[in-house]
């Protein structure tokens, strides 16, 4: 069980200053289960993302944070800075 | 039933003319009163970088469609209106053109007025959309909404 | 020092070109960052004498143009404005043609919108203008705001 | 003095549906000093006026009906039926 959630792999695409400071806007991932492991991975792995302020949108769905929900596999997790249209 | 949600990104500018056939569109829509409409502009800000001589839009395009659809249906319930049709670009878009139009249709003028509001506060706040200042130079500033 | 008011009339409908020559010529207006555009459109409702099939308007010109121009002096010192323009038709104009235009700019878009929706109030409840609803068969009723 | 006032001359235009109902849009009247004794000029002369609500225009300023304003000599007096424009 333990083993099978650290092995669930998923989609992680950047926009915006996300991606610039990422130099790539698309990645995948194992191991991610909930918002609290994408949070703790992506400041391992991409420590220059830590002064921005970032959405995280699940499925094309914006997440709230304050509850830690869980990512189902092979889910499309969006790293998205501030809005800035129109 | 699932409606595919329509496509609102155009690439590059906006046109006068896109505009201007958009209203003459509908003059055959003989119980519209009042249309209001919304444009964006791209304004030569400066900063310490520069002088803003575009703004390269990028987007989250799937999730735009869905939320710009969510949002129509949100305001149609909300209004009593004709018609809604938003244009968003993508890409380079020079400092004077026009970036953003909505384009809100109704029998009565405050229907359309409040509407249009909305849906540019909505487009603004919720629509995965960034903006990158290109200044002189190659220097550039991620845009952020207030 | 008093200003001569600038026209608003028009003779006959208010074109899309009209509109997109416009909206053009505001794009070497680079701290323009929102437009707020508000179209009239003659309605073909029904009523007892039939269907409208054309708006004809008249006006107290010198009063109206007047009246106009209190209203951009009152509007320009409450927002924060780049410019306002303000058209209104006289004579006919047909069923599914624009007889009011009016076109706000400024940097922000709250002002721009803000601003659009109170002038249009203004048009409508203070300029003395009137439009006879034309039927069928020459008939007609005199149109009323609210 | 009662003399010069009653002789007073304004020009009085008419629009919109009070000019349709007098079959008019301008005429000239003496013996119109004030506000009170244009309205029974009015009523004498155009009796069609009477179910309409007309705003009363001096020299292009709408008056208030509460207080009953004198009217200055060759005033333009203009008859305004509810606006319609838009």
């Amino acid at each position: 069980m333990e083993q099978h959630a650290n092995s669930s792999k998923v989609k992680i695409i950047a926009f915006g200053i996300a991606a610039e400071k990422m130099k790539t806007n698309i990645m995948y991932a194992d191991g991610i289960h909930d918002i609290r492991s994408l949070r703790s991975w992506l400041a391992t792995q991409y420590p220059a993302l830590k002064d921005l302020n970032l959405s995280i949108a699940i499925n094309k769905k914006i997440v709230q944070e304050s509850v830690d929900i869980s990512i189902p596999e092979n889910a499309e997790i969006a790293l998205l800075p501030p809005f800035s249209g129109g | 039933m699932q409606h595919k949600p329509k496509n609102i990104f155009i690439q590059g500018p906006i046109t006068a003319q896109k505009i201007a056939d958009s209203i003459s569109g509908h003059s055959t829509k003989t119980d519209i009163g009042a249309h209001s409409i919304f444009l964006g502009q791209v304004r030569a800000d400066s900063n310490e970088q520069g002088t803003v001589e575009a703004i390269e839009y990028t987007a989250y395009e799937e999730m735009a469609l869905e939320r710009a659809h969510e949002i129509r249906e949100e305001i149609f319930v909300r209004f009593e209106l004709n018609c809604m049709h938003i244009y968003h670009s993508l890409g380079k878009v020079k400092a004077g053109e026009i970036s953003l139009f909505v384009f809100i249709s109704s029998k009565h003028r405050k229907a359309a007025i409040k509407a249009c509001e909305e849906v540019v506060e909505r487009i603004k706040k919720t629509l995965p959309i960034w903006g990158k200042e290109i200044m002189q130079g190659n220097k550039s500033t991620w845009k952020e909404n207030n």
